[in-house]
């Protein structure tokens, strides 16, 4: 299980993380939700060791990552999918998923992988000669989840998978996040689509400029009134 | 008034001339161990690096001048530099001796700039003597440095006196100082099948010109002004070199003749430096400095007025490149040196009598 | 603060600095005026090049080129004829070129304006390009700019150059012109015009969407660049009296932009520090290189160490400080008022 | 112009083109990745070529043995320029970045002068790069064929490199998004130290080619030939490497071809290549090669 | 009701890409119409021809009656029209306040050399333009921030400032792209009433491109799918909300559910 107490996240002088701490239990989807700013991505991003300026500790499965390089900590089996996609344009779409594999070197595995991701998302076999830039949008999303899983992970860590996607494809993205989680994978989700992000979630923590001000059960929350009145907009 | 004299010298010993700069330092500094008082008092060296940059020359002679308050400045390396500088020694009325600045605009028009150099009218008129007169040679080719002062000088002389002489300028090719491929100006040259071709070129570039007509079998003579001249010449030039023949200073440390000065230079430069050959920029740099010694002595005062004075009427003063007397347009007067490259060695042939 | 005491403050400051100039001309030595001259001339400098990459986001590796095109045009103008005929000793000049002559204030704004109208004409087809792209066409300007003048000996005196220029540039015109340069600065970037140029080094694409005409606008700005380097250029001829082709390699560019970056990028104040930082501790260093003597024991100077000391300091003061000393910060009054009263609290 | 004379100036093009596609192609490599443009690279390119002398003066290594001594020697000091000088700015504005190379530049190049001094130093040739072969009319150095042969097979080695090697793919997303890089697990900083590795031991290879070629060694002799082939890589698209190679050709071949057939303005040669430069950048703003990376509204 | 802008065959390919084709639609006089459909369905090109960014392949725009093809974007903001982007696209060094003086740049009428003298008029009109930008500032609510830098705003003021920025340009003609894309349900709550009134305070007409489906259906009056670059539908809310081909290109049978 993931576990973070009392993490302290600082940018210049701001201090955007205020002393956060969270479990995310192995198996399970846990999601972030919030206001803008609220920290929600400074959580991923300190996690996955791209914050150096913190202070807290991080542990997974017991052993403490707060200060290991990204690399260790992808693999170390958690990887993040980063707000905006951050799809490599010109790279095609396998090349863009063998590069989620870098950190392996097990070449079956790998080729494993990719035929199930391709399996999850089929749109992807059809254009895996693709350059990821001349993806749509949503194509895009799903090659940054399906990338984000060629790392072989046990915690894939998901920051905004629905924005500025359609609606039909806000559908699709939920319902491969359950899919996902069915088949294994422990899942860290930040969403601003609090309703949806509820819905699938086991357990959900809400952040207000950058301490946590609310936790509970996804359907708890859905039906708490602080967070209707101020996500789900009323 | 005080119990110093304090010299000052500029060169460039670092940046592009940086190889001529730190040469001349050397015989600069052996002149002093070797006469480090005069007039019972002791004399101070200051060095600054001029970086071969215009404004750094500048600023190095205001630095000696106004901080160092020296009475005398050597340098430099590198005519334009030596204009640089000068302009404000000039104004300071500090007198400055010039190295190997050959350049005529050097001390034109100047009170207080000096040197131990000819100039390059008479240098060029050297080469060209003896290329038509003494080596039968018809037909000249140019391969000039357009954005060097000194090789756009020097080949224009030069070829004034070959022209005024009988001979045929048949081509005339430019390149731009940092150049390393001359192979399609050599081409050309070779098409135009001149007698000889003259390479008024700085050392660095010089060499690579030969090579490359080696390399590209051309047949003609080469020849060269005094910044050719240096002691790594048949080192890095190998076999291009040979037959090469340059104009330079009276002093070659093959020189047979040499005068008792010159012969004291060279052994105690062999002993100091076993091995690195003794050379003429450290030469001229020796010459700087023990012409303003003499002048100091005759003077008898260390006064920059004095010593300026004392400059200006030196006659026969005996150095390393030979007896030096200063003209009414404070250049050295002296004959021009000839060195060829012979079965790998440099060798110095004579001196030469310009036709002006 | 308020604006009436903003400008007291500033004529408080201008009168100072003609008291110190005063004060310099009479008491200083002529190796430290000298050092004074070239800050003035390397802060104009400086802040030309800011105004057009640090503040307009031009990446512009131009400046020797015009500092050339303005030293020219100074030169030949304060030269007088006589001196001309005794210069251009390889082939004579023009008679344009032989017979024009002007008083240094006129010859300085010509070499300013030739300049710019050269900025003008490779500006328009040039300033298309993007960053790099753009830094290494300017370069090429600045070099095409080298080689014509070491090949044009009837107005250049080719690589011969000029010498013997009269040296009118003193202090007070070095000082004159470097307040000028920077009252000018202030203003444009103080004003809505400025914030214009801020605006375009930030989001070309969203000032497009502003209703600006990007192109325009960065021709102006670059324009004002290409001016004040040509005036830059033709205070150093004066200053040195003496110019070549030479003089005017793209290193000189790079010191320029050393200047720029280490004083911060879109600082004012930060290329008046570092105008003066870099020229004093370049000239301090030369220490290094003096002989050194402990006791007994002594050591030639060794030449190039003062280079060597140099650069090291340049990459500790970029590594520690990456956006240059001032980033893109200014110090004003109300900063400095601010930090007095801290001071005492 | 003869036909055995146009050869010449041709085979002459080619040794000068293909010296300055190999300094290009280094300078494009750190380029590609990191968008710096790495001044340092005419000065590792110096070292290069100086370390054989050394390698051979002071160690009395044989010939080939100095010279891949130096190569690796240099590819060591190129790594530790990015660690020392790079690294810490990464995520600082490129200008800055620039800065610390050119005072990098600065600092190697003045090392050497106090170092090895300003004399020129010779180079060693062996005698069979310098014995001239007769085609008919044509004289043919070895040494001219060489060096172009080098050149292409290193260019196919690069390419290989990076189209074909995991590595490679590592270097591509570097270059694109370094953030994202390191999310997915590439070991950014080995593999920019990888890049350096490569890039310095090409600037040693064509210092030493160079040096081959105009035999003569001076602690400045990066500066012109450097200077040069950046101009060659922006020519030919700055980041792509077959670009590289093609600026660098087209340099050698404007250099050697406008004297060729306009020898009186051989002193505009440098202006001719800089006028083309300008020209195909306002045709092709990124480079003959160059993508373009318009960015999207 | 007079249409202030019209759309005659709009059509852009890239390479072999036809990315908008044959769009042909037009937007009431003081509307707030909506421009919705699947992600890469053309959307954002449309805004990048009408506002000048790309020069349209084929086809035609009118605003106010005049012709705009083929002007270059500024010569549009000039004419009346101002936009946002989809990725926020500040002036991120400058302060919040300075970003809305530069959109009043447009209008000013001294220019440069009047700075420089310190001519009163300028002087004058600099003073005018701040107070102005002032205004605009705390009409989007950002008064109390605006001598911030626009990066250091949190997402949310940063897109209300980008419209001020759109506002302080004069517009007659507003284009907001997915100005909600970012904001939780509580926040485009209040981006819904923002939008109607900059409305009727500025006197304009609104386009909007939006994902989010309460957003659009709540705000617009009218609206123009496209997918794959094709205009699929037009209408009202309503009838837009259950046309089969936008449920099955767009919404997705679920959206009524959720919705
Ligand atoms: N690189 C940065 N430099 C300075 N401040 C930053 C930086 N990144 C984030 N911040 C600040 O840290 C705080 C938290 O930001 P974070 O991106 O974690 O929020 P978030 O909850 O993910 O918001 P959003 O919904 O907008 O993605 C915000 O106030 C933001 O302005
Ligand atoms: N400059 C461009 N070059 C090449 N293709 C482009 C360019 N701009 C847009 N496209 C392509 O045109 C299509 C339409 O893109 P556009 O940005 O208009 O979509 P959109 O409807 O705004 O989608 P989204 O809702 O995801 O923002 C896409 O396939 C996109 O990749
Ligand atoms: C020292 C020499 C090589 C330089 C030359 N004599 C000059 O005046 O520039
Ligand atoms: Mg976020
Ligand atoms: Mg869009």
């Amino acid at each position: 299980m993931l576990k973070i107490s009392d993490l302290h996240v600082y940018y210049g002088g701001i201090h955007a993380l205020k002393g956060i701490s969270l479990d995310v239990p192995t198996g399970q989807i846990v999601t972030l939700i919030g206001a803008n700013g609220a920290g929600k991505s400074s959580t991923l991003r300190a996690i996955s060791g791209l914050i150096k300026n913190k202070k807290g500790t991080i542990t997974y499965n017991d052993r403490d990552i707060t200060t290991l390089d990204p690399v260790e900590i992808v693999k170390g089996g958690i990887v993040m999918s980063p707000e905006g996609r951050r799809i490599f344009p010109h790279l095609s779409v396998t090349e863009n998923l063998y590069l989620g594999a870098y950190s392996r070197s097990d070449k079956d595995g790998i080729e494993r992988d990719k035929e199930w991701v391709f399996d999850l998302f089929p749109r992807m076999r059809e254009r895996q000669n693709q350059k990821g830039g001349t993806l749509s949008g949503g194509e895009q999303q799903m090659l940054a989840v399906g990338r984000a899983l060629m790392s072989a992970p046990d915690v894939v860590m998901l920051d905004e998978p629905s924005l500025g996607l359609a609606p039909l494809l806000v559908k699709d993205v939920f319902e491969i996040i359950k899919i996902i989680n069915a088949q294994g994978k422990t899942v860290v989700l930040v969403e601003q689509n609090a309703f949806a992000a509820l819905k699938v979630a086991h357990y959900a923590y809400v952040l207000e400029t950058g301490a946590i001000v609310l936790q509970g059960s996804g359907e708890e929350l859905l039906s708490d009134d602080r967070v209707i009145q101020a996500y789900l907009g009323g | 008034a005080d119990d110093t004299v304090k010299i000052g010298v500029f060169l460039p010993l670092t940046g592009q001339n940086a190889f001529g700069g730190q040469l001349e330092l050397e015989g600069v500094q052996m002149a002093h161990k070797e006469m480090g008082e005069i007039l019972g008092k002791k004399v101070e060296l200051f060095v600054v690096d001029n970086k071969s940059d215009k404004v750094e020359s500048a600023n190095a002679v205001k630095r000696l001048i106004e901080k160092e308050k020296v009475q005398a400045i050597i340098g430099t390396y590198g005519s334009s530099l030596a204009m640089a500088g000068g302009e404000v020694s000039e104004k300071a009325g500090i007198p400055q001796v010039g190295t190997s600045c050959t350049n005529p605009l050097v001390t034109q028009g100047k009170k207080y700039i000096f040197r131990v150099c000819f100039i390059d009218p008479f240098q060029g008129a050297g080469a060209a003597t003896y290329a038509y007169r003494d080596l039968g040679l018809k037909k000249a080719a140019l391969l000039i440095d357009v954005a060097n002062d000194y090789s756009v000088g020097l080949a224009s002389f030069f070829k004034k006196s070959f022209t005024k002489l009988g001979g045929e300028v048949v081509a005339t090719l430019n390149y731009q100082s940092g150049d390393q491929d001359f192979t399609a100006q050599l081409q050309e040259i070779m098409s135009k099948q001149p007698d000889v071709l003259f390479i008024p070129s700085y050392f660095s570039e010089g060499a690579i010109i030969m090579k490359q007509v080696q390399e590209l079998g051309g047949t003609f003579r080469i020849m060269g002004g005094d910044a050719m001249d240096n002691p790594e010449i048949t080192a890095i030039g190998g076999s291009a070199v040979e037959g090469f023949m340059h104009t330079t200073f009276p002093y070659d440390p093959s020189m047979p003749d040499m005068n008792p000065v010159a012969r004291k230079f060279t052994d105690e430069w062999i002993k100091i430096n076993p091995d690195k050959d003794p050379n003429v920029n450290a030469a001229l740099g020796y010459d700087a400095y023990m012409i303003i010694m003499d002048a100091i002595t005759r003077a008898g005062s260390a006064e920059p007025q004095a010593i300026t004075d004392a400059l200006a009427a030196t006659k026969g003063f005996v150095g390393v490149t030979g007896t030096t007397t200063i003209n009414e347009t404070h250049d050295a007067e002296k004959p021009v040196g000839l060195v060829m490259i012979k079965d790998g060695k440099k060798t110095y042939v004579g001196a030469i009598t310009p036709e002006l | 603060m308020n604006r009436s005491t903003t400008i007291f403050l500033n004529f408080v400051l201008v009168a100072c600095l003609g008291l110190f100039l005063w004060w310099a001309e009479g008491n200083l030595d002529g190796y430290k005026i000298q050092i004074l001259n070239l800050i003035a001339v390397n802060i104009i400098l400086a802040l030309s090049l800011n105004l057009i990459y640090g503040f307009t986001g031009m990446f512009s590796l131009g400046h020797a080129g015009f500092m050339a095109i303005g030293a020219y045009v100074c030169s030949i103008l304060i030269m007088t004829p006589d001196q001309k005929i005794t210069l251009f000793i390889l082939e004579e000049a023009y008679p344009w070129v032989q017979n024009s002559h002007a008083p240094f204030l006129v010859a300085v704004i010509a070499g300013g304006l030739v300049a710019a109208l050269f900025g003008l004409v490779i500006g328009t087809p040039l300033l298309r390009l993007g960053d790099d792209y753009l830094g290494i066409a300017t370069l090429g300007f600045a070099e095409i700019v080298r080689v014509i003048a070491n090949n044009i000996p009837r107005v250049t005196n080719g690589a011969l150059g000029f010498k013997g220029i009269p040296d009118h540039a003193n202090l007070w015109w070095n000082y004159g012109w470097c307040l000028l340069t920077l009252y000018f600065v202030i203003r444009i970037l103080g004003s809505n015009t400025g914030n214009v140029f801020k605006a375009i080094r930030d989001d070309e694409t969203a000032a497009k969407a502003m209703g600006v005409d990007v192109f325009r606008v960065k021709l102006l700005s670059f324009i004002f660049g290409a001016f004040f380097a040509g005036v830059g250029g033709a205070l150093l001829g004066s200053l040195l009296t003496t110019i070549d082709p030479k003089m005017f390699l793209f290193t000189l560019t790079f010191n320029v932009l050393m200047i720029v970056v280490t004083g911060g990028l879109g600082s004012i104040t930060g290329s008046i520090i570092a105008g003066v930082g870099i020229t004093v501790v370049l000239e301090w260093l030369r220490f290094v290189e003096n002989p050194i003597t402990i006791g007994d024991w002594s050591m030639d100077g060794i030449p190039g160490m003062r280079m060597v000391v140099f650069s090291l300091v340049l990459i500790l003061v970029i590594l520690f400080r990456r956006e240059g000393i001032m980033g893109m910060r200014e110090i004003t009054w109300d900063g400095v008022a601010r930090f007095m009263k801290r001071g005492k609290a | 112009m003869n036909l055995a004379t146009f050869i010449q100036h041709f085979l002459n093009s080619l040794t000068l083109g293909s010296l300055y596609a190999l300094i290009a192609i280094g300078y494009t490599m750190v380029y590609g990745i990191l968008r710096l443009i790495n001044f340092a690279h005419s000065e590792i390119f110096m070292l290069g070529a100086y370390f054989v002398f050394w390698g051979i003066t002071l160690f009395h290594m044989p010939w080939a043995v100095a010279m891949v001594a130096s190569i690796i020697f240099v590819a060591g000091i190129g790594i530790l320029v990015d660690r020392i000088a790079y690294r810490p700015l990464r995520d600082a504005p490129r200008i800055s970045a620039l800065i610390s190379a050119i005072g990098v530049s600065f600092f190697l190049q003045n090392v050497a002068i106090v170092f090895f001094q300003a004399i020129p130093r010779q180079v060693y040739r062996p005698l069979w790069l310098e014995t001239p072969m007769l085609w008919g009319d044509v004289r043919v150095l070895p040494l001219t064929l060489f060096v172009p042969v080098l050149s292409f097979f290193l260019m196919m080695g690069l390419v290989y490199i990076v189209y074909h090697t995991k590595a490679g793919l590592g270097m591509r997303a570097i270059s694109k998004d370094i953030e994202t890089s390191y999310l997915m697990g590439v070991p950014v900083n080995k593999v920019i130290a990888l890049t350096f590795g490569i890039g310095s031991a090409l600037a040693a290879a064509s210092g030493i080619m160079w040096a081959l070629r105009y035999p003569q060694l001076q602690p400045i002799m990066g500066t012109i030939p450097g200077f040069k082939a950046f101009i060659a890589a922006v020519f030919g698209g700055i980041g792509s490497i077959q670009g590289a190679v093609i600026g660098g050709l087209a340099l050698g071949f404007i250099e050697i071809m406008t004297v060729a057939f306009f020898p009186d303005l051989a002193g505009y040669r440098d202006a001719f290549a800089f006028i083309l430069l300008i020209g195909i950048l306002l045709v092709k703003p990124t480079g003959i090669m160059g993508v373009k990376t318009e960015d999207k509204v | 009701m007079s249409m202030i802008l019209e759309t005659k065959n709009l059509t852009m390919r890239f390479g072999g890409l036809v990315a908008v084709s044959d769009f042909t639609a037009s937007v009431p006089q003081g509307s707030i119409t909506g421009l919705i459909g699947p992600n890469g369905a053309g959307k954002t090109t449309c805004f990048n021809m009408v506002t000048g960014f790309y020069r349209p392949s084929e086809g035609q725009v009118f605003f106010e009656g005049k012709e705009l093809t083929g002007m270059n974007p500024h010569q549009v903001c000039r004419a009346g029209i101002a936009r946002t982007f989809q990725n926020i696209r500040l002036f991120g060094n400058e302060t919040a306040l300075e970003n809305v003086m530069i959109g009043s740049f447009v209008r000013q009428r001294t220019g440069w050399i009047q700075s420089v003298l310190m001519t009163p008029a300028s002087l004058r009109e600099e003073k005018e333009i701040r107070k102005k930008s002032m205004e605009l500032l705390e009409i989007v609510g950002l008064g109390d921030i605006a001598a911030e830098k626009a990066n250091s705003l949190p997402y949310g003021a940063q897109r209300r400032l980008e419209i001020a920025r759109a506002l302080a340009t004069g517009p007659r003609f507003l284009l907001l792209d997915e100005p909600a894309a970012g904001m939780n349900p509580q926040e485009s709550m209040e981006l819904m009433d923002f939008i109607r009134t900059i409305r009727t305070r500025f006197d304009l007409t609104i386009l909007l491109i939006e994902h989010d489906m309460k957003v659009v259906m709540g705000v617009c009056e009218h609206m123009w799918v496209l997918d794959y670059g094709v205009t699929i539908a037009e209408g009202g809310p309503e009838s837009i909300q259950s046309n089969p081909k936008v449920i099955e290109a767009y919404l997705g049978e679920e959206y009524v559910k959720y919705a």
